[in-house]
This record gives C-alpha cells, structure tokens and sequence, in this order.
C-alpha cells in the first residue's frame, strides 16, 4: 500500500516536472528569439544613424 | 477447432458487426475500473483484442503515459498535460512561429521540436525534413482519430518518441523480415518483386516509419496502432505482407519498380478493414497470441 | 509513517508548482518584450521605409 501511494505520487510528480521543463524550454526560445531581434534592431538604427 | 470455417465465419461475421466484442467490452471495462491501472493487462488486452472506440483513446493514454496509473490522479495529471501544451503554443504564437490560421499539424510539430531542443530560429526556418514529414504524416492520422486538440498533440508526440525509443533499433531489420514472411506465405510473388527490382523500392519509409498514416484510411490504420502502442512492430511487417498478397495478381503483372512503388504507395482504400484483419491473424499465426491475464 | 509519505509527497509537488509558476512568470515577462521589440522594430521598418 506504502508503494502504491509512493507511485502515485511519483506520477504527478512527473507530470508537474514535465509542465515545469517544458517552461524552461520556452524560456531558452524566447531568449534566443529576443537576442535576434535586438542585435537585428541595432543594426537598423545604426545604418538609420550612418544615412542620417 | 480454429479450422472450423463455419465458425471462422461466424466469428467473423459477428466480429464485422460487433456481438462478439460485447464480452471483450466487459472484460475492458473490468480493467478500467482497477485503481491503479494494471499497464501490462491492458497492454495484453490490446495486443489480443480491438480496442472498443469508445475507450481506445483512453487506453492510448495510458499505455503510453500520458495519464498515470492512478485513475484519482487523472484530473491533475490532465490538467497539466493542457496546461503544458498551452504554455507553449501561446510562446509559439508570441514568437510568431505560428498564427491563427497554422494549420493544427504544423503547430503540433513547433511544440513537438520546442519541448525537443529542436525549434529552428525563425530566421532559419526550412522546409520540413524527412523526419519531419513522418511527424505530420503521423500527426494528419491522428487528426482524424482524436478530437481534442490537447489529446491529440499528446497522443502524437508520445506515439513518435515510444516509437522511436522502443522499436528504433528494430526498424532497419523490418524488411528483411518482410521478405522472410512473404516467402512463407507467397514465394513467386516474392521472387517477382526481388527480379523486378521492385524489393529494395517498397515504400517502407511509409509502412515502417509512418507506421500506414495516410497509406490506411483511419478506421482500419487505428486497428494496427492499437498493436503498435500496446508494444509490438512486427504487426507492421504483416499489415505489409497482406497488402501486397491482396495485390498480388497486379503486382505481378508490373515490372516497373517506380509503378509499384507508385501503386503501393497510393493504395487503393477498399477492403482495407480486411487487409488489416488478416494481418492480425497472419501476426497471431507467427508470433503467437499473448496469454497470460485478462 | 504513511502520513508521512504522503506529506512528502504534497510537498514536492508543492516546490514542483512553485517552480513552475516561477518559471512561467518569466516567461510572461519575456513575452511582452518580445512584443513591445515586435513592435519598436516594426515602427523603425516603416520609418526608414518613408524616408527613403
């Protein structure tokens, strides 16, 4: 019976772990995705700046 | 007492109209109600029997751990099983991976490759690769099974990733098991492909990479996933032995590889319920029926 | 001693939803740089398009 619970809860655990992991996931794209935009941001205002 | 035709008839005629699976219903729906689940009985129930359609999805889930064993713990686990896919759709849709009208496949596969490390930048975004076009092939199927869009990304993801796990390794070796089979069960269609060329053409990336998504119509090709997600490859070989010994008399009158690769690969959709059935027994034969339990 | 377990249990998913809900913070937060970056990169585009 001590097991049984123990296995329960090992699942949800494994559950929750997996939403969890899938978030730092996200997180490292959208990192990765902002990263881009700002150096391709940069590049713009600084040509905006050098046409000016 | 199996040799019996009029009872092979019978039993098929009644499997065909769905008496004889009011006893298998029963003996399910005695599975289910045990807390916790036994996997390994439901797995043996699956590789022996069809799954009800009113309960496949739910064991689809289990055998493949989407939902625990525990059936009190099902609303949670649910809950962040949505949550999850939601979490990352809406990050897709931020980063503008995806919109409002993607295409539910194409989303399936962005979640699929962010939870896997395999989201590409946008800025180098490709057309999909072979193994990406196995995904959606299997994602368009199962579309068509599961009406949830949760369930549905889940069944998916966890039907390619036990695939490739379990029966990875397997794989390369399905057909040379084909061409074992077949010459039981019918050397001079196996010695025409093998002259013909046409053996090493087979569309096997489609049998036994896509597992007969979009090669089977859905109400037959859900007969032969219920095998493969309760454990077993090899009915593959088999539902590949019985389309190409139903297609014999046209196979053999074609030498053009190209043609029957093309053939094969744009199957007719009749009588594949048959086609399917037949594999089974031809599976059963070979293999043996699982015993023990249910 | 099974109260026990169970307490375990409850508290490591617990930590487990409270590392979640962090991590999702982040996320969130993320999000809306991204679409504020969306849009100043957007503004920048149109401009230079008009003044060329």
């Amino acid at each position: 019976f001590l097991e049984d619970v123990k296995a329960q809860a090992k699942g949800e655990l494994q559950a929750s772990e997996s939403r969890y992991q899938a978030q730092r996931r996200v997180t490292l794209a959208l990192q990765t995705e902002l990263l881009q935009l700002y150096s391709r941001l940069e590049t713009e205002e600084s040509s905006a700046t050098a046409s000016a | 007492m199996a040799d019996d035709p009029q009872r092979n008839f019978r039993s098929a005629y009644y499997e065909k109209v769905g008496f004889r699976g009011v006893e298998e219903k029963k003996s399910l729906e005695i599975l289910l109600k045990d807390n916790p689940l036994d996997v390994e009985k439901l797995s043996t129930f699956s590789q022996r029997f069809p799954l009800p359609s009113m309960y496949r999805i739910h064991v689809w889930k289990v055998l493949l751990g989407i939902l625990p064993p525990h059936s009190d713990s099902h609303a949670l686990v649910s809950r962040y099983r949505v949550e999850q896919f939601e979490d990352v759709s809406g990050a897709l849709t931020a980063m503008r991976f995806v919109h409002a009208s993607t295409p539910p496949t194409e989303l399936y596969l962005r979640v699929y490759q962010l939870e896997s490390r395999q989201l590409p930048r946008r800025s180098e975004l490709r057309p999909p690769d072979a193994e990406d076009e196995n995904f959606l092939a299997i994602a368009r199927a199962m579309e068509e099974i599961v009406d949830d869009p949760v369930d549905c990304y889940w069944l998916i993801r966890c039907f390619v990733n036990q695939f490739k796990h379990k029966f990875g390794d397997s794989i390369p070796h399905l057909p040379k098991s084909l061409e074992h089979f077949l010459s039981q069960e019918d050397a001079a269609l196996l010695a025409h492909l093998k002259t013909s060329g046409a053996l090493n053409s087979l569309p096997y990336c489609l049998w036994f990479r896509r597992c007969f998504a979009g090669c089977l119509p859905e109400s037959s090709l859900q007969r032969v996933w219920d095998k493969v997600i309760s454990g077993s490859c090899k009915i593959l070989v088999f539902v590949a032995v019985e389309i190409l010994l139903s297609y014999k008399i046209m196979l053999m009158g074609m030498s053009d590889p190209d043609g029957v690769y093309n053939f094969l690969s744009n199957m007719p959709q009749e009588n594949t319920d048959a086609i399917v059935s037949k594999a089974i027994d031809l599976w059963h034969k070979y293999c043996g029926t699982p015993m023990h339990s249910v």
